[in-house]
């Protein structure tokens, strides 16, 4: 009974969406919560089960009636279970639980709290149907709608017109990438005959896709990617999507949407390592979207705007660990960040919730007086995205660089591990400026500020000790070959590579060098804020136009809006005005009035005096009779 | 004996003199004797036919065509009054009450 | 066989004609309609004797006049028309001072001039039944006295008239002198044997066509149409507009019902046919764009219409012709009839302004003249479109696929004008202030009447079909 | 089935329209329950039709048959795969409209409703008749009351742009009937009998050549009806002056009267000439995705905004129909029906912003949500379907059409798939100018939000819409034989020829009869070539 796990959520936002408005906001919050809930003990008691099932008839497939049938393009609605799946139900589940009690206290006061709930809810069963489905077509349809979901949560303050534009922006970015995801889709029905991804495995296992093909299909299917997990190409909607509430942020472009992108190249991880070229396309691609991101949340005063960059920096990591045949270490380091980068989320809405609405960091300081329970959260959850040892963030970070090594890509390396120092920089920028240091908060913030209440901060404390414990459960080859139970789960779904053994002591090498760096990044960023809060400046005050070019994101989006937006919107507007308007209409108008005018040109023999009349009678007779002589 | 070819070219004649006169001519009455005339040279054309051919047939139908242009002539000449009554000039220029 | 039988019909309307004229003398001027009651009465007597005289194949004078089935079917649609037409103007010419007895005398003697011209194929005698209908036609179109449009109307229509009458005389000579005779099957046995007409055969021919063309307003000599159907008295244009034009493409049907087989050369009569019938339907259509006169608007759709018919004469089937002949006459009638129907005693609504808005405020005449206009421009449900599809399926059928398609672009042509009537009657806010009187029986009587005809012939024509195919099936084929 | 069911169906509303002439004009609420009443029961007996039809069989179905004017033309009623789903949205949305225009049309309802119900028995006549001359009086006909509609209720431009449509319309179907006449001689030169039945016309063989000038003289009308790229100028002036309920029928049916006429007629009756023609038509239906799309990003006006989204949406169909595979006409078949539900709604939803502000001007709203918000639920839902979002009836209907194009050309499918892309461009960005961001005017503030009568029309077709995009089963099922029969007729005509005019009867099922009935197709067809 698997396939209960979407259904209950979705069941859960039918409920809200038809009647929400007489509901009364205990009742909403209480119903949303528990259908979470339910969904989550079912993942558990399944994913238990699944250990059980012996691997040869592993996934597990559920098909609830043949959707659509016509011709040779079949996809039933059918829902799967295997371990990558019940991993990614756990994540979504559970992290979503956490989430939808905090939201409980965020949006307590909020007037549009039964439709914040719905649409919390139809995120979830949507993500749940993009985990759990069992053919790329159902893929597809969780796919949009998590795009949909995302649209609505972050124009949830629709008044605000920056919010409705950020929505906007999300969901048409997203389309560029689902257009390239059909196109994959439809490539794979024409070769394989069908959607479902145990025909897809047996396809390529049986060498029917060339490795030509595979590579353009892997290609189109990571351009939908780059659009869902927000990498370079189709990264700017992120950023502008913090105009949704805080937990939306945490959940969706944190813990489970953008990381759908991850889990898509994993399912078709088979393909990825046929086509050799598009594995390397996605490390290379991972790669720069973690340093390109990295950099600029160095410079970045909003806190969300920092987590959000740190977001498409991390993606980037597991897009490494993709790229380079590592998909459990990607997964692993997927599954680490929901719990870490969303207990960041969480704990930067209760500071806001604190400071009634300011995210600036400029404005915050010395908070960890007055925050008690979030600052020390704050702390775990930085930690351990820094990558600092005996933390989750450092474990699956580490598989990931020690992969990329092991399999010869030095350069993915580097910029790895460049990423890291950045990454712990920024964090402790962030933690040094709003929790240590002289308070610089507004007066009228300053007098009702006030720790978050219990059912806000509770999901804090689940979330940091989950963001300690992740870890352990992929320890590094090097502490034992049975360590990692994290990538031998999931074996039978993540055919394994060739096993590239380095030596002992090259593994202790590059753990001590992540270590290094982490900690040095620490340290700078100490220098920078705590130590002499002069530094920053200097160093802005030597390289004016890096910091701006850094503070305004590298114009990207004024160069997409410049490059894309502009010349189409223009540009239809002049065909619109000449072509549409004058061409055809001139044309269509055009003979009305060269009919009329030639009306009005024979009307004027027409003269109203018989003589002309009886003219053109003796000339018809002369025409007759002289046509008749010749 | 003239040979029927002279009767007919001269009826030809006469037609076109008709025509022209018709057009030449500036009142209506004119005009209306100008067609008189073009149908008088059709009867001639059928009474040199009507010789050529032998058969005393086409002169009786002379006698119908003539009685028919007295007929209209009666018609025409009334309504030509009538105009005459409403405008108080039988100018063929000053008919051009309608056009376009 | 010979019998005075076949006469009644004609004499029956003749006496009808003079009685009215005898009896105006004594009845004073209010009680003008009973003239109109007593000529009905006299029309109803030539229906009778005509229907009863059905394929008996009556002929007299030596078989110049012969009442056969075709004759007898267009006497009967003709007088319908006259009596359409005398409907219409019983109230018409109280209002419009033209309140004289004649019209009644002069309808019945146009109407003998039409049965004459129909009956007949020998050219004369089809020449006198033309002059017959042409004379009474001009006292006609100059009715209303006081109005000087309509003496121009009877002025310009008698001396054209009488011009165009002229060329027919001369052509009859040449077809004499190089036939021998006036008597259309003769003329066409005798072209057939020759190796190919004489030169002053063609000539005959050609002019002859001028004359009829000239009756039935084909283009090059339709000028007249325009400006006396504007003068002349209202239900005298629909009497116009039905009666000459189908009298007129009768006699084109005898002349070339055999004429296209038989005579040798006779492809060089059909191009010029085929380029006249172009020119109308271009022309007529076109013209009729710039209208703003009701009246001259349906004159040059008239026009068209002709272009139309000729089309089916060129497409040799006939049948659809006499079917054409009769749907054109119910749809064009009908049109005049709410044209009358939108005036009050001294003014008549003729200019467009006028129709702004009375669709609504007057449904029925509205509502009808819709249909006409729409039967006119051949849209499906009525008589219209299920006419013209006969002629362009025959004209199709006879490999005459450019003029169709002339025809047919001529036709959408033909849907604006007609349309932009509509457009100002329901579509337009009514600017000048246009109240009608609406008490009148007579009126609405045709106009259902026609109505009927328009919607019967559109969707259940069947035995109307039956009865022409029979026509045409008895006329002489040689 | 004894009881005409389709004559019924497709004469009934007349007979309402003739009723409401004789009931008195001031009874305005009478006439609009009587047009209402005749409307669903319409929909009823239609309904009927759903049930008793045969999804395995591929030739019509409720077939009646009579005589009626000789020549080859007769009274021929029949329903296929094809059209049966065509006239249930027909007689769905009919009620819609008439309830939509409820309080919209407050001046000489009495004519309005007549004009409506007379609309609808002409739409329904074209889809059901199967001699061309029925055909083609309906195709015509419907031309009246529309031309009524949006002339006398329309706008301040009414009369362009009635006399536009209506000329324009007229232009295509005038040379359509010179092609049905050149095929009614053809008939008769070959068979010397009369006839205007489709069926005989699909058994004729003619060369290339002269197919070529027919089938230019079908597509054309039925290309300016859809409408295709160049012929499309009339639809953006037809919807912005049309009243609510004539755009709803304009946009939800009347364009697909000319995919109908594609798949009817040009496609069947002419395949080598499609075959010549194809690379052309595929070309002006990309141009009308893409080119719909982008004009749709700048228009000013919300009603000609989604007339353009018809243009690429139509575009889209058009294209999935020339690829000529199962999955694209089935697709093109699906999505026809979606976008007369997503679009009519968005016409009716236009239309009641239109009855609270009276504009339609998108500058002219701003943040209506605020005041309306199940007015914005639904709008979301239906142009979400618009976009073809998942979940709605939208996704299925263009994933099949998008599939089917994808089948036969790559390059096509990526180009057409531009569609998923503007779609969502242009209409979430009217979207959020109109019903997000902050109140701008001030009139936005008295907007009451939907009322029950609104409700009452909206509901059903939502319902559908999520019917449509969860379970598409029933819908596709019953199209299978017919289109698999169609495009066995543009495929491999010989076989279909010899089957239908079952000359060769003792066949063998191996493969070697399968070539044998090729060659003696070929050789007969020779035959017949020479004759004429």
């Amino acid at each position: 009974m698997f396939w209960l796990i979407p259904l209950l959520p979705g069941a859960s936002a039918f409920i809200l969406a038809v009647f929400g408005k007489w509901l009364p906001k205990k009742y909403v919050s209480w119903q949303a919560c528990l259908s979470v809930f339910a969904s989550f003990g079912i993942s558990l008691v399944s994913f238990f089960g699944l250990l059980k099932v012996p691997p040869g008839s592993l996934p597990v497939i559920k098909t609830l009636f043949h959707w659509i049938q016509s011709g040779s393009f079949n996809a039933d609605l059918s829902l799967q279970l295997d371990p990558l799946s019940s991993i990614m139900t756990l994540v979504v589940t559970g992290v979503g639980l956490l989430i939808h009690v905090y939201s409980v206290g965020y949006m307590a006061h909020d007037k549009g709290y039964q439709r914040y709930f719905t649409y919390l809810n139809l995120f979830t069963f949507a993500m749940l149907i993009l985990v759990m489905g069992a053919n790329l077509v159902l893929m597809f349809v969780g796919w949009e709608g998590v795009g949909l979901c995302s649209y609505l949560l972050i124009g949830f303050w629709f008044e605000k017109h920056s919010a409705a534009n950020a929505g906007k922006k999300a969901f048409i970015v997203n389309r560029i990438g689902d257009a390239a995801f059909i196109l994959g889709i439809f490539f794979i029905f024409l070769i394989v005959g069908s959607g479902d991804f145990r025909a897809i495995t047996g396809a390529i296992e049986g060498g029917a896709i060339t490795q030509g093909m595979a590579t353009l299909i892997a290609l189109l299917l990571f351009a939908g990617a780059t659009g869902k997990s927000a990498q370079i190409p189709l990264y700017v909607w992120l950023p502008d999507a913090m105009e949704g509430p805080t937990p939306v942020s945490a959940l969706i472009h944190a813990a489970t949407m953008v990381t759908a992108g991850v889990y898509m190249v994993s399912r078709m991880n088979l393909l990825f390592t046929l086509s050799g070229v598009a594995g390397q396309v996605v490390g290379i691609v991972g790669a720069l979207t973690a340093i390109f991101a990295a950099t600029m949340a160095l410079t970045q005063n909003d806190i969300k705007r920092v987590l959000a960059y740190s977001t498409i920096s991390q993606i980037g990591y597991m897009f490494i660990g993709c790229g380079v045949g590592a998909y459990a270490a990607g997964m692993f380091h997927l599954f680490t960040h929901a719990f870490f980068k969303s207990l960041l989320f969480l704990a930067a809405g209760s500071v806001m919730h604190a400071l009634s609405g300011e995210l600036d960091m400029r404005k915050m300081g010395g908070l960890r007086k007055y925050l008690p329970l979030t600052y020390p959260t704050f702390l775990i959850g930085a930690i351990a995205i820094a990558g600092v040892p005996f933390l989750s963030g450092f474990f699956s970070k580490d598989a990931i660089l020690t992969h990329a090594f092991a399999q010869g890509q030095y350069f993915i390396w580097a910029l790895g591990l460049m990423g890291a120092v950045l990454t712990a920089f920024y964090m402790f920028r962030l933690v040094f400026l709003t929790f240590f240091g002289p308070e610089r908060i507004e007066s009228h913030a300053k007098e009702h500020l006030h720790e978050s209440p219990r059912v806000m901060t509770v999901p804090l404390v689940i979330l940091a000790f989950f963001s300690i414990i992740a870890g352990y459960v992929g320890l590094p080859v090097v502490l034992g070959e049975k360590a990692n139970l994290f990538s031998r789960f999931l074996d039978p779904v993540i055919h394994p590579g060739p096993e590239v053994h380095l030596g002992i002591s090259t593994e202790w090498l590059l753990i001590l060098v992540s270590v290094a760096v982490a900690l040095c990044g620490i340290y700078i960023a100490y220098v920078f804020y705590l130590k002499s809060p002069r530094t920053p400046h200097r160093i802005v005050a030597r390289f004016p136009a890096l910091y701006k070019l850094l503070y305004n994101k590298y114009y990207v989006d004024e160069v997409y809006n410049a490059a894309f937006v502009k010349p189409l919107v223009n540009g239809s507007q002049v065909v619109y005005d000449n072509f549409d308007l004058k061409v055809i209409d001139g044309t269509i108008d055009g003979t009305a009035a060269a009919t009329s005018f030639a009306g009005k040109v024979l009307g004027l023999f027409q003269s109203g005096l018989v003589k002309d009349y009886t003219l053109v009678l003796l000339l018809g007779v002369v025409i007759f009779l002289g046509y008749l002589l010749f | 004996m003239i040979p029927v070819g002279y009767f007919f070219s001269l009826s030809i004649v006469l037609f076109v003199l008709g025509i022209i006169g018709f057009f030449v001519k500036r009142d209506l009455i004119t005009m209306f004797m100008a067609v008189e005339v073009m149908l008088n040279a059709a009867n001639l054309a059928f009474i040199a036919l009507a010789k050529a051919a032998g058969s005393p047939a086409g002169q009786v139908i002379v006698f119908f065509v003539i009685t028919v242009a007295a007929a209209e002539a009666a018609v025409g000449l009334a309504i030509i009054l009538l105009v005459f009554r409403q405008k108080k000039s039988i100018k063929a220029e000053d008919m051009r009450l309608m056009k376009g | 066989m010979d019998g005075l039988a076949s006469l009644y019909p004609l004499l029956a309307v003749v006496a009808g004609a003079l009685v009215v004229l005898l009896l105006e003398v004594f009845i004073k001027k209010e009680k003008r309609d009973y003239l109109g009651y007593v000529s009905l009465a006299f029309l109803a007597a030539a229906a009778y004797l005509t229907v009863s005289s059905w394929n008996r194949e009556l002929t007299y004078f030596q078989g110049t006049l012969s009442l056969d089935n075709l004759a007898i079917f267009l006497t009967l649609l003709f007088s319908l028309a006259v009596a359409l037409v005398i409907l219409l103007s019983l109230k018409y010419i109280g209002q419009q001072d033209a309140n004289h007895g004649e019209i009644f005398a002069l309808l019945l003697l146009a109407l003998s001039g039409l049965m004459i011209m129909t009956s007949s194929s020998d050219l004369l005698v089809i020449y006198l039944g033309l002059e017959v209908l042409s004379i009474s036609s001009y006292a006609l179109a100059g009715l209303k006295r006081r109005d000087e449009k309509s003496g121009e109307a009877a002025l310009k229509y008698f001396l054209l008239g009488s011009f165009a009458s002229a060329f027919l005389v001369l052509g009859l000579a040449f077809l004499f002198g190089a036939a021998r005779s006036t008597f259309l099957p003769e003329i066409i046995v005798h072209f057939g044997t020759a190796a190919a007409p004489s030169i002053m055969g063609f000539f005959g021919i050609a002019l002859i066509l001028v004359g009829f063309g000239f009756k039935v307003a084909v283009v090059p000599f339709h000028m007249w149409t325009p400006d006396v159907y504007e003068g002349a008295p209202t239900p005298v244009t629909a009497f116009f507009s039905v009666g000459p034009k189908a009298a007129g493409f009768v006699v084109l049907l005898r002349v070339f019902m055999n004429f296209w087989d038989t005579v040798p050369s006779s492809s060089v009569i059909f191009w010029a046919l085929w380029a006249i019938s172009a020119l109308t339907m271009v022309v007529g259509n076109l013209v009729a764009l710039r209208q703003t006169n009701i009246k001259r608007i349906l004159a040059y759709s008239s026009i068209a219409h002709a272009g139309y018919l000729l089309v089916a004469i060129l497409a040799r089937d006939y049948s659809s012709l006499v079917f054409y002949l009769a749907a054109y006459l119910f749809m064009n009638i009908g049109a005049f009839a709410a044209v009358i129907g939108l005036s009050k005693t001294g003014t008549e609504y003729l200019e467009l302004d006028d129709f702004a808005g009375i669709g609504f405020r007057y449904p029925w005449i509205g509502g009808t003249l819709t249909i006409f206009l729409l039967s006119l421009a051949g849209f499906p449900p009525t008589a219209g479109f299920l006419a013209k599809f006969y002629v362009f399926s025959a004209a199709v059928r006879a490999g005459l696929v450019p003029l169709v398609v002339i025809g047919v672009l001529a036709n959408l042509v033909s849907v604006f004008y007609y349309l932009r009537i509509v457009v100002y009657m329901y579509m337009r806010e009514p600017g000048r202030e246009v109240d009608i009187e609406i008490e009148n029986p007579a009126l609405f009587l045709v106009l259902f009447l026609c109505l009927y005809g328009v919607l019967q012939l559109g969707i259940f024509p069947g035995n109307i079909l039956i009865v022409i195919k029979q026509a045409i099936a008895s006329l002489p084929v040689f | 089935m004894s009881f005409p069911i389709l004559s019924f169906v497709t004469f009934f509303p007349v007979a309402g329209a003739v009723l409401l002439i004789f009931v008195p004009k001031e009874k305005t609420n009478l006439h609009r329950y009587l047009a209402l009443a005749f409307t669903l029961i319409t929909l009823v007996a239609s309904l009927t039709l759903y049930f008793h039809f045969d999804g395995a069989v591929a030739d019509p179905q409720f077939v009646e048959k009579s005589g009626w004017l000789g020549y080859g033309i007769n009274y021929h009623l029949g329903v296929d795969g094809i059209s049966l789903w065509l006239v249930l949205l027909t007689t769905f949305l009919l009620p819609i409209a008439v309830l939509s225009s409820w309080t919209s049309i407050q001046k000489r309802v009495k004519e309005y409703l007549i004009f409506m119900l007379l609309l609808e028995s002409g739409i329904i006549g074209v889809f059901v008749s199967l001699n061309l001359f029925l055909f083609y009086v309906f195709w015509e006909a419907m031309l009246i009351p529309m031309y009524f509609l949006i002339g006398v209720w329309g706008g301040p431009r009414r009369i362009y742009a009635t006399l536009k449509f209506v000329l324009m319309t007229m232009f295509g179907s005038l040379l359509m009937l010179v092609a049905i006449f050149a095929l009614y001689s053809f008939y008769y030169k070959a068979t010397g009998t009369y006839s205007l039945e489709i069926f005989d016309f699909y058994k004729l063989i003619l060369n290339p050549q002269v197919q070529g000038w027919l089938f230019l003289g079908f597509a054309l009308a039925f290309a300016i009806k859809v409408p295709m790229f160049p012929f499309h100028t009339w639809l953006p002036d037809a919807h912005v002056e049309a009243p609510t309920a004539a755009s709803v029928i304009l946009a939800a049916v009347l364009l697909k009267m000319g995919t109908y006429g594609f798949l009817r007629f040009a496609l069947p009756l002419f395949p080598d000439a499609l075959e010549r023609f194809l690379p052309l038509l595929s070309i002006l239906a990309l141009i009308g995705i893409i080119y719909g799309g982008l004009m749709a990003l700048i228009q000013k006006d919300i009603k000609s905004l989604v007339a353009y989204s018809s243009v690429s949406h139509m575009g889209l169909i058009m294209l999935a129909v020339f690829s000529l595979n199962t999955e694209g006409v089935e697709g093109a078949i699906y999505q026809m029906l979606n976008h007369g539900l997503s679009t009519g709604a968005l016409f009716l939803i236009v239309g009641i912003l239109y009855e609270r502000a009276h504009t339609r001007l998108i500058k002219d709203f701003g943040g209506v949500s605020s005041q309306m918000p199940v007015f914005s639920a639904f709008f979301l839902v239906c142009l979400l379907s618009a976009v073809g979002l998942p979940g709605l009836n939208g996704f299925v209907g263009e994933i099949l059409c998008l599939f089917g194009i994808f089948k036969t050309s790559q390059l096509q499918a990526i180009l057409a798939v531009s569609t998923v892309i503007l779609a969502a461009a242009y209409l979430l960005w009217m979207y959020q100018r109109v019903m997000h961001g902050p109140i701008t005017n001030e009139k936005i503030r008295s907007f009451k939000d939907i009322n029950k009568r609104e409700l009452g029309y909206l509901v059903p077709i939502i319902i559908m819409m999520f019917w449509m995009g969860i379970y598409p089963q029933p819908f596709l099922r019953k199209m299978d034989a017919s289109v698999s029969r169609l495009l066995d007729r543009v495929h491999n005509r010989e076989r279909i020829f010899l089957r239908e005019t079952s000359q060769t009867t003792s066949l063998k099922s191996d493969r070697a009869a399968e070539a044998e009935v090729d060659q003696t197709a070929k050789k007969i067809l020779a035959e017949l070539e020479e004759k004429r």
